[in-house]
């Protein structure tokens, strides 16, 4: 067994080194490298498209998907070599997708065999670039407080409403929403979980300015938008619910582990540079730095034990809440300590430093609060009582 | 000792000061400068200069209203609040400490609001005064000055600028100039500053300086700038506690009004326990910042270990309010139509700016033995 | 008028000079000095009960409290020259108790002429030591909620019950609880404040064991104890909780106002011993003890600001609470840094740190627990919704 | 690398543990204990050596089980949970990893339980080898040992004394010696520790030591007491982790079970929110100290960053745990007939012992460039 995962790490090596444009080899990871994939996509540079083309028909933009959809049919520990090699290489991601973090993993669970083959190859391949329309204004962390509604014309779904905080969503391809198609049933019910084109008539967006300068985020209007009923909802009908809790808490996963970009590539010591030339003699950033290295050092390993036991079979449950929780706290900190240590540096938006900053004070309110990930913590884990 | 509370005349400067700044510089004022990028509105400035406010420091003499530290610690407070923009701490607080413990003529200028001031000081991204390296090389009966000052306040708007520059060696080898911003050889670079203030890099090529721009003795460059950069700590302090009571007030308002599962947000009790610590900071805060003024108007040379105090505080304190501001808010906190940003941005600013938490920290712990 | 204060200071200093037993001078303030006085009381040397009697007689016991009752009738300004000059000299406080800080001040407030005539003097001369019996098991932070009961008997009532938390029952004279005059009113009505003799047959007390070793506490049980009419009831029958609430206010800027040796009579400087020795290279330590300090400061400055804001009419209210919370909470953190840099010495009960540190974890709960004085803050002050 | 959940042999070696420490060394009998003046109870340490667990990290050559450090930490988390007070980590962790890297023919001993070692090092109030002064003053074919020992763990029960002293300069300049307890001109005397166990002081005059005494090389006792010290820092971190999991699991059931205006305390979400975040830190540290004892397995000569990360954690998460069991508890926690008080107490002395947090966080820093 570990001489085939041998096998497969000379192979992959061999692979990366054959198939790996040089220009690619070693570059940053920011907006201006990351490949996200769709119909309009402008590919940065040949060797990104080709480097995309490759790794698909390699199965590495998915490596844990089935073959049949484009995947690469890995192992755990096969995609952990993986990942292994290819930073080793200075590798980029070939693809970055709210298709492969989110839908995927809900159609995979919940999807139909239609469903599946009709989305997933276009999700590796990098042709349809989806985003997430789950929030709406006034909803904030109240996420089963949909008013999105999807009235029930025969042959077409009749959508109206707005969602706010969707990611890219001027620049995706399609959405998958939550939207009431039940507007008697109690609150949690009477969602269902939508897929619509972007392009259909009626659907806007306009982009939220952030505090860091950088409009990630959108307001997607739905205005009398007619989405054809065949293999539209994903999941049961009126239990949209469902889809969206196993989504939020595979999304927990990935942001509390790293997905998405959170943990930065850098080490602390990279990011702060010559600690005795910035905290001198000043023991207090010295001291919070030392205290977040030995936190993150720490955290890490618990992705890595939160994976083995989920690899295990016994699951991690709500838990994984404490994954967002602490990884965005993390992450705050992190951030904090980088502009104090770096000083009036810091402070000009040239350097770089203070977006990111401004950016990661959402990394605690988006994909769930760390207050409604305490609540969950609190109920469902240690399962303190109510009254 | 004067007591902690405002005096009467105090509340009466307070409430004048609150009322000018939420007609004319509330936060929406900040906004169209900074999307017109602009540091500050110049006929803002005017007119506190004719309430009196530029020469807030400044004694009768010269034309100033010479009321006092903690006076000019209330008028900051209050533009904190609302994020009034104006060069009030380089000119009013920091240059007219400085110059008027030199018996400097400029005083009256900077009194009427003519002469916009600037502090040239900090090299590297932390102050460090005793670090100076901008060399003042001696020629004939003056200096040429060659460097580069970096995180220089209100230095692109500048109509003169004080600067620190080591003539020689140690604490004592170091000379305070004060120079006319536009003379041959210096360069203003405008930083693109996060909080949309006016900073800048300085850049000095042989710039001549004669005895008569020297502040102060050839040599106390030290001295002579202690008095100005304790104003302006115990100001900037001051601003900080205005500006964290700005964005606590915005909080607790949204906490009140905003709903979530059927309920007001402001009635979970993990909200309430954190709203209250921040409250019990703020007030502790609160506290050493009115010290701060009163040890500088009746003890000046003792003032450094309060004004120190205040400093840390302010920091600190500041830090917690717009980070549980923004967290508070949730998602709108993070958008740049919203105002916490803007707070969180400022702050993040003043937290730096003339000595940060660690600096102060251990001026403090120095002069309390530990 | 600052004239007269100087002449107040120079004939205050005249007179502890010449009154002062040289043998009490700088004394260190712990259980083993502290004049507690009371029917039981020995005096620990001559010189205790000089210095008691000789401040009593010259109304230095109780300062601000009329002249009368043995107070000193000062003013505030008057009140804190005399504590600076007493500071200047090392004198120690000549008596401590519980009806200086609680029951003297409710009495001031609440209390009938007879009553006042009756125990004040007592209070001053240090003859009668009281005890405060407010806490029932069970109850916890809930004070409301007592169940220790009164029947009115006609000439006298009957009293049956228990009290916990009662300091230095043990050593007391007398007690003034709280007991329940009318079963069927609500919760916080029906209440009564009752003062009670502790030789009174029925009443026994037990110490409780604390983690610190000490035992400063007591359960207290009432057994059928008899308590005549006369003057047992301090103000309004059944309004006793607004006579508590008045003290539990007193009490929190007390505890959190450096009342009852809470604050350190040392500064952290002396009690870390030297720095650079404890510490070494270590931030961690360093930077705790840095920002403890800066914060101690500002905070000694806080009581000074509301005795300024109290002393100006306009009235500190709820936001006493914050006292409470803020100067207890420091305490602790004091406690924790000192107990952190005096390393493995401070593990030894002989070197008495860790007495002192544990019974500081009391703090944040009597009196008032930290939580509840963030309850105060959080709808009294603030405001925030209940809803 | 081993994953870092339990594998099945390790699931049951903690069931049995778990079991076994319910049974015969619940907080009652460390109370018992206590009140008697008892630093453990030797009948258990005998019951404990005849389970194996005085020889779990040595070899079946030396009649040890050889389980690893993982085991290790296992049992001594278990014995945390319940505060179970035994030489296990001055002899079986500490002496057995010392002595097996240098061959020692006493392992034997160790693992039947017959051998009580104790670990003199520290000398002044904070953990720091490299600075031992202790003398080895060569005589003869040996040396002559005088000075002091301080916070010796096991120190006033023990039969033999790991001692680390000076014999030259710098760090290559000491050596570790293995002595009897009882050897003429060693005074020791048991302190009064907090957490009612054997900590010892040690005075050496003069004592003899020869060359057979010395464990590795002379001059190469911090080499010689790297294994023990690794070992004995992974398996304290696994102690106070477990010790956080017993002090956590009574503030649970006292947050569910406890009323209080008119509702389960737990049901207050300030309480639940902290106890959420404590429970996030338990986490974070249950996986640092896993970690340990994985490399410590694997690649012990690479494990120091393991291990100090899993110490810094497991003493700052225990410090988190203790006071906030305390506080939720209220005034019964503070009783000493409630256990609490035994969880923080020890809590305390785990933090120091072996190297405090800024110790190990230094260590930490270091490696990782900072």
């Amino acid at each position: 067994m570990p001489d085939k995962l041998e096998d497969f790490r000379t192979e992959i090596a061999e692979w990366i080194a054959a198939n790996l444009p040089e220009e690619l080899r070693g570059q940053p990871r920011n907006e201006d490298t990351i490949c996200w994939g769709g119909r309009k996509w402008q590919f940065r540079s040949q060797a990104q498209k080709d480097w995309l083309e490759r790794c698909h028909a390699r199965g590495l933009t998915c490596p844990r998907w089935p073959v049949e959809y484009g995947g690469g049919g890995m192992s755990r520990d096969e995609e952990k070599i993986l990942r292994d090699e290819m930073n080793r290489a200075g590798a980029p991601s070939p693809l970055e997708s709210f298709g492969i973090w989110m839908l995927g993993p809900a159609l995979l669970k919940f999807g139909t065999d239609a469903q599946k083959a009709e989305h997933l190859p276009e999700i590796t391949a990098g042709r349809i670039r989806w985003c997430q329309g789950y929030s709406e204004p006034g909803a904030g962390s109240d996420l089963a407080n949909v008013q999105t509604r999807a009235e029930d014309m025969g042959d077409h779904w009749l959508v109206n409403g707005q969602k706010i905080w969707t990611s890219y969503a001027d620049k995706a391809d399609k959405i998958f929403a939550l939207v009431r198609t039940d507007r008697e049933a109690p609150k949690h019910l009477g969602i269902s979980f939508m897929l619509i084109d972007m392009e259909t008539p009626g659907v806007t967006t306009r982009p939220i300015r952030l505090i860091s300068g950088a409009s990630p985020f959108c307001e997607t209007f739905f205005d009398n938008v007619k989405v054809p009923k065949e293999g539209a909802i994903v999941g049961e009908m009126n239990r949209g619910w469902d889809v969206a809790k196993y989504l939020l808490t595979h999304e927990r996963e990935m942001i509390g582990g790293g997905g998405g970009g959170l943990i930065a590539g850098t080490t602390l010591s990279e990011a702060i540079g010559d600690m005795d030339m910035v905290a001198g003699a000043d023991p207090v950033i010295r001291a919070q730095a030392m205290e977040l290295e030995v936190d993150t050092l720490a955290f890490g390993l618990t992705m890595e034990r939160y994976k083995d036991i989920a690899e295990s079979g016994a699951g991690v449950g709500h838990a994984s809440a404490m994954l967002k929780y602490y990884g965005t706290e993390l992450n705050k900190r992190r951030q904090e300590i980088v502009m104090s240590a770096r000083g009036s540096d810091a402070l000009d938006w040239s350097e770089g430093l203070a977006a990111p900053w401004l950016r990661s004070k959402a990394n605690s309110i988006e994909g769930g609060t760390s207050e409604v990930m305490l609540d969950i913590i609190s109920k469902r884990v240690l399962e303190l009582p109510s009254k | 000792m004067e007591r902690l509370v405002d005096t009467e005349d105090e509340v009466m400067l307070r409430d004048a000061a609150r009322g000018f700044l939420d007609e004319n510089a509330p936060v929406s004022a900040f906004r169209a400068n900074r999307d017109a990028g602009r540091a500050f509105d110049p006929g803002l400035w005017r007119e506190m200069a004719q309430m009196g406010w530029a020469g807030v420091l400044i004694g009768e003499e010269h034309g100033g209203a010479d009321m006092g530290h903690r006076a000019a610690g209330i008028l900051a407070e209050e533009m904190g609040r609302t994020l009034a923009a104006s060069p009030f701490l380089s000119s009013a607080v920091i240059a007219a400490s400085a110059l008027r413990a030199a018996g400097s003529e400029r005083l009256s200028q900077i009194a009427e609001g003519a002469a916009l001031y600037a502090l040239a000081v900090d090299e590297g991204p932390k102050h460090a005064p005793d670090l100076t390296a901008m060399e003042a090389r001696p020629e004939g009966n003056g200096f040429r000055l060659s460097g580069r000052k970096v995180f220089v306040a209100d230095g692109a708007s500048a109509d003169r600028v004080l600067v620190l520059a080591r003539s020689g060696e140690g604490d004592e080898g170091l000379t305070l100039f004060d120079i006319e911003a536009d003379r041959a050889g210096l360069a203003r670079g405008a930083a693109d500053s996060i909080d949309a203030r006016d900073f800048a890099t300085l850049e000095f090529e042989d710039v001549e300086a004669t005895g008569d721009d020297v502040v102060g003795e050839v040599g106390g460059g030290l001295a002579a700038l202690a008095p100005g950069l304790r104003a302006g700590q115990a100001a900037l302090a001051a601003e900080l506690s205005g500006l964290t009571a700005g964005i606590s007030a915005i909080t607790l308002g949204y906490l009140k009004e905003r709903t979530q599962f059927d309920r007001a947000i402001g009635s979970f009790q993990a909200l309430q326990h954190r709203a209250a610590h921040l409250f019990a900071e703020i007030e502790v805060t609160t506290s050493a910042v009115a010290h701060a003024g009163r040890v500088l108007d009746q003890a000046p040379e003792d003032a450094q270990l309060a004004v120190s105090v205040a400093k840390a505080r302010a920091t600190q304190t500041a830090k917690l309010a717009v980070m549980e501001g923004v967290q508070m808010h949730g998602g709108i906190g993070m958008t740049d139509d919203y105002d916490a940003g803007f707070f969180m941005k400022r702050a993040r600013v003043g937290a730096e700016w003339l000595g940060d938490y660690g600096h102060h920290a251990a001026i403090v712990a120095a002069m309390r033995g530990l």
